[in-house]
């Protein structure tokens, strides 16, 4: 026969021994403090917040490699126009729950990286005072174009258009991504290595797979010529090199 | 103009409007800092004083975090939602703070410039202190209420309807463990009964004043929305409950509201079952009384902030079962106890007899409890489960 | 001026008839069944009023009946809220004027 | 600030409330104006000196009435009304005239006494002791037997209740299979 209420005073006792242990036993603690920037100078106004890559970099804007708010458009190394990833495909717009991405596509295509002309983002706004920071643009883009940033001094004394972030607000360096999620960065480039590789291997495959078909095709031609020839007359010594050249010629030609 | 009496009515009045206020800041920032250590978190500890204008900082814990939050509610904008009834989202913040404020001059605090004999105002020598306080925190409940129905949301329409069915309901157990107390002292006056305990002769430690203490205590919680009775608020069920649509200063006077609540009725329970302003020294330093007053309160809502920290919220079905199946039939028989002990007591007056007296109420009244919990609790069996091959 | 006992007697006799007024006039069940608590509490007013300014205030006839006369009220409250809900679960209405059965249909 | 001004606010509160009460369109409006109804009339109870009476009366009417008042209006329909419904009754004009006519014959023997009434004065009965005491000894010494029929007829009001409330549910039920 247990004691009435005696559940409730064994989880009281257990929420007193979390809160003495919490003063004693600095394991328990399972969050972080993050870095107060003690030695630089603090702007003295909220819209004063310096919006240099650089300065973005101190301790205030991290907290930690794993943390993010709002999401950011990603651009390769050079000037950050020529060189974003984003291909206004309209996906994460369609996809945002609540609705706070507005992208316009442009009217021309810009070719970047060496690969085909796309098009670019003329206009790509995302309100961050609607966004949720589901984090679901960033599954859906099939261009790694829109990643998770982490900063989190937004506040500003504009009210609505401080807060809707414009396209070169936007634009971050992949580098500076690195910096802040160097993992998932790495990951990342990791895996956009490895499906470039894959890809080109598959191209490769495929064409010595088509090379190696019009091989075997030539071959088997040059086989059943020889056997014919064999059979009608008797001269297959110089038949197969010839074909070869042939074959592979077709095959450029394709 | 009688100056005089003025005068008088401020210097009852006014330490009641500072006392309680601070304590409010100083609790948001105690219950913050607590439920984080109870969750292994550290809580606020940044907000202090800023010692230069750029940078430097006394954090001193963060005790400076509740002026921050207050001077945030009060600049943040006010937001009316489109199909609201304007009027009653104006008053309900503040009928809910008022009912709150007015019930604490019933409790019995003796400020030490309110003993002298010139002064003419003394709010909690007022005949009938216990059911003047029980008519005006009723009126809390018509404030929710309002609040839930003026914000024209179904969100907070529900809220409101949980609150009016919960705070009905536990009133009546509330009533009734008082009136324990109230029947053995024979008086209504909040002094009167903070007088009969004088002494160490606190009713908690009778087995009946202890029962009506638990379920005073527990009614308590529920009446003034605490977890884990805090359904009209529950965030994983219906947003904010009653004040969903409220921001910046209503918002503020609710939740200054609801913690005034909380002081009130902790002061009541004090004054019913803890003695008062009873504790050591209080006979050579009168002023005294006040500080073990206050400092009893304090800890009754440190025990809430604990509780909050602990226990899960109930459904709803289980809250009105609780409250009408077990509390309520409990709180009658404890009526009866209390009589039945206090004759024989009267009868012969031995000690004997008062510790079995003592012993056998007590027994009844856990045996009683135990009954009730076994009739109640719902027979759930092990459930055996059933997987695919 | 000071004030005498028929002051009360006049306001609570306005109170009782906008009491009636009130259930006279309107087609909603519940407004009716609080213009009938309007005119309870004016007749509470009545008893008070004439308790004080009576020739036996000590014998607290006044309050007693009062008192007496807030419990039957409260009971004939929650009676009647009880039939407003039965009858809105069967008519769907809790207008008065639908509520014609018996001479129609 | 004398008893005369305090009578004459009290009064005004109480008849706007009422009036408000009666005649407002939006029920929930109506219920609040009858609680404030309810509170002035607390008020001039304290005025009247009978302050057992007014807490009495702010704990049942503003507490426990109002509350239930405003769960039937929240449990049946039409809490503000189209504006094409019609409040008033088909005989309120008739109801009005029946009003005033009472209204007169009620005031016309008061008016016929004040005179006699106005000398009245109150008894100066400040009671020394508690008057809760003196009433709850009133209660207990020759009113026994009221008190008891008063807790028989309660209870069985609450029966009564519970039995009209849910009868309907089950005749519900029994619509809804059809």
């Amino acid at each position: 026969m247990s004691l009435l209420g005696g559940g409730i005073f064994k989880g009281m006792a257990v929420t007193l021994r979390n809160f003495v242990g919490s003063y004693f036993d600095k394991e328990r603690l399972t969050t972080k403090e993050y870095a107060w920037r003690t030695d630089d100078k603090l702007p003295e106004r909220a819209g004063d917040y310096p919006k240099e890559e650089a300065e973005q970099l101190s301790d205030t804007t991290t907290v930690t490699h794993y943390s993010r708010n709002f999401p950011m458009l990603l651009h390769d190394e050079g000037e950050p126009m020529d060189t974003v990833r984003c291909v206004a495909c309209q996906i994460c717009e369609r996809e945002c729950p609540p609705q706070c991405i507005y992208i316009e596509k442009s009217k021309d295509k810009m070719e970047r990286g060496g690969n085909k002309a796309q098009f670019y983002p003329a206009t790509f706004d995302i309100d961050v005072s609607v966004c949720m920071s589901c984090q679901i643009c960033v599954e859906v883009c099939p261009f790694d174009a829109i990643v998770m940033n982490s900063q989190f001094e937004l506040s500003t004394p504009d009210r609505f258009g401080g807060l809707l972030l414009r396209r070169d607000d936007l634009l971050k360096s992949n580098d500076y991504y690195h910096k802040i999620h160097p993992e998932e960065a790495a990951a990342r480039d990791k895996r956009i290595a490895d499906e470039k590789a894959a890809k080109e291997a598959k191209k490769k495959a495929a064409e010595e797979a088509k090379k190696k078909a019009a091989e075997a095709k030539a071959k088997a031609e040059a086989e059943a010529k020889a056997k014919e020839e064999a059979e009608s007359a008797e001269k297959p010594a110089e038949a197969p090199a010839p074909t070869h050249t042939d074959a592979k010629k077709e095959d450029n030609g394709e | 103009m009688n100056w005089e009496l003025i005068g008088d009515i401020l210097l009852a009045t006014v330490p009641l409007l500072v006392i309680f206020p601070s304590m409010f800041a100083l609790t948001t920032w105690v219950e913050r800092k607590a439920l984080a250590r109870i969750q292994n978190r550290i809580g606020p500890n940044k907000v202090g004083v800023p010692l230069t204008p750029y940078g430097g900082n006394l954090s001193l814990f963060g005790l400076g975090q509740p002026a921050a939050d207050g001077i945030k509610m009060l600049f943040k904008e006010n937001i009316v939602p489109t199909g609201a009834d304007r009027l009653f989202h104006l008053l309900a913040p503040i009928l809910s703070l008022i009912p709150a404020m007015l019930v604490l001059c019933f409790l019995p605090l003796e400020f030490p410039w309110l003993n002298g004999e010139q002064n003419s105002v003394k709010a909690f020598m007022l005949d009938g202190a216990v059911i003047f306080f029980f008519a005006i925190t009723g009126l809390n409940t018509l404030a929710v209420f309002m609040a839930g129905w003026a914000s024209r949301n179904k969100y907070s329409l529900l809220g409101g309807m949980r609150a009016i069915a919960q705070m009905v309901s536990y009133e009546i157990p509330l009533v009734l463990s008082a009136v324990v107390v109230v029947m053995i002292v024979g008086s209504l006056n909040a002094a009167e009964i903070a007088e009969a305990q004088a002494g160490w002769n606190w009713y908690v430690f009778q087995p009946w004043g202890l029962a009506a203490f638990v379920i005073f205590f527990i009614a308590a919680l529920a009446e003034t929305n605490r977890s884990p009775f805090d359904l009209p608020e529950a965030e994983s069920e219906i947003i904010a409950g009653y004040f969903t649509e409220y921001s910046g200063f209503k918002f503020a006077l609710f939740f200054l509201g609801e913690y005034i609540a909380m002081f009130a009725i902790s002061g009541l329970a004090v004054t019913l079952f803890l003695g008062a302003g009873g504790g050591p020294g209080v006979e050579a330093l009168p002023w005294l009384k006040v500080i073990w007053f206050l400092a009893k309160v304090c800890i009754l809502i440190g025990v809430m902030i604990w509780l909050r920290g602990t226990l899960p919220r109930l459904r709803v079905d289980q809250l009105m079962g609780f409250a009408w199946k077990f509390l309520l039939p409990l709180s009658i028989l404890n009526i009866f106890i209390a009589g039945f002990a206090w004759h024989a007591k009267k009868a012969n007056e031995g000690t004997a007899v008062s510790v079995i007296v003592w012993v056998a109420a007590l027994i009844i009244l856990y045996a009683a409890a135990k009954g009730l919990d076994h009739v109640n609790r719902a027979k759930v069996k092990p459930r055996t489960y059933q997987y695919g091959e | 001026m000071t004030l005498a006992l028929h002051h009360y007697l006049i306001l609570a006799a306005v109170l009782f008839c906008i009491g009636l007024l009130g259930a006279f006039s309107r087609r909603n069940a519940v407004v009716v069944l609080f213009s009938v608590e309007i005119m309870l509490n004016a007749a509470n007013l009545n008893f008070i009023a004439f308790w004080r300014f009576g020739t036996n205030p000590e014998l607290l006839h006044g309050p007693l009946f009062t008192l007496f006369t807030i419990a039957v009220a409260a009971a004939e409250v929650a009676v009647g809220l009880a039939l407003v809900i039965a009858v809105y679960r069967h008519f769907r209405s809790v207008d008065l004027e639908s509520l014609d059965t018996l001479k129609e249909e | 600030m004398n008893e005369v001004t305090a009578f004459w606010i009290l009064a005004a509160i109480s008849v706007i409330g009422a009036l408000v009460a009666v005649r407002k369109r939006n029920l929930v409006h109506g219920v609040f104006a009858l609680l404030v109804f309810f509170a002035g009339l607390a008020g001039l109870f304290l005025l009247l000196l009978a302050e057992f009476i007014a807490v009495v009366q702010i704990l049942v009417y503003a507490g426990a009435v109002g509350i239930l008042i405003l769960f039937a209006i929240m449990l049946t329909d039409r809490v503000t009304g189209k504006d094409a419904f019609r409040v008033t009754s088909r005989g309120s004009f008739w109801g009005a005239i029946i009003a005033l006519a009472v209204f007169l014959v009620i005031l016309l023997p008061t008016i016929r006494e004040i005179p006699l009434i106005e000398n009245a004065t109150p008894k100066d009965m400040i009671v020394e002791q508690s008057s809760v005491k003196e009433l709850g000894t009133k209660l207990i010494e020759p009113y026994i037997v009221t008190i008891e029929v008063l807790a028989l007829l309660l209870t069985a009001a609450l029966i009564g209740a519970v039995t009209a409330a849910q009868g309907g549910r089950a005749s519900e039920k029994g619509e809804n299979t059809e």
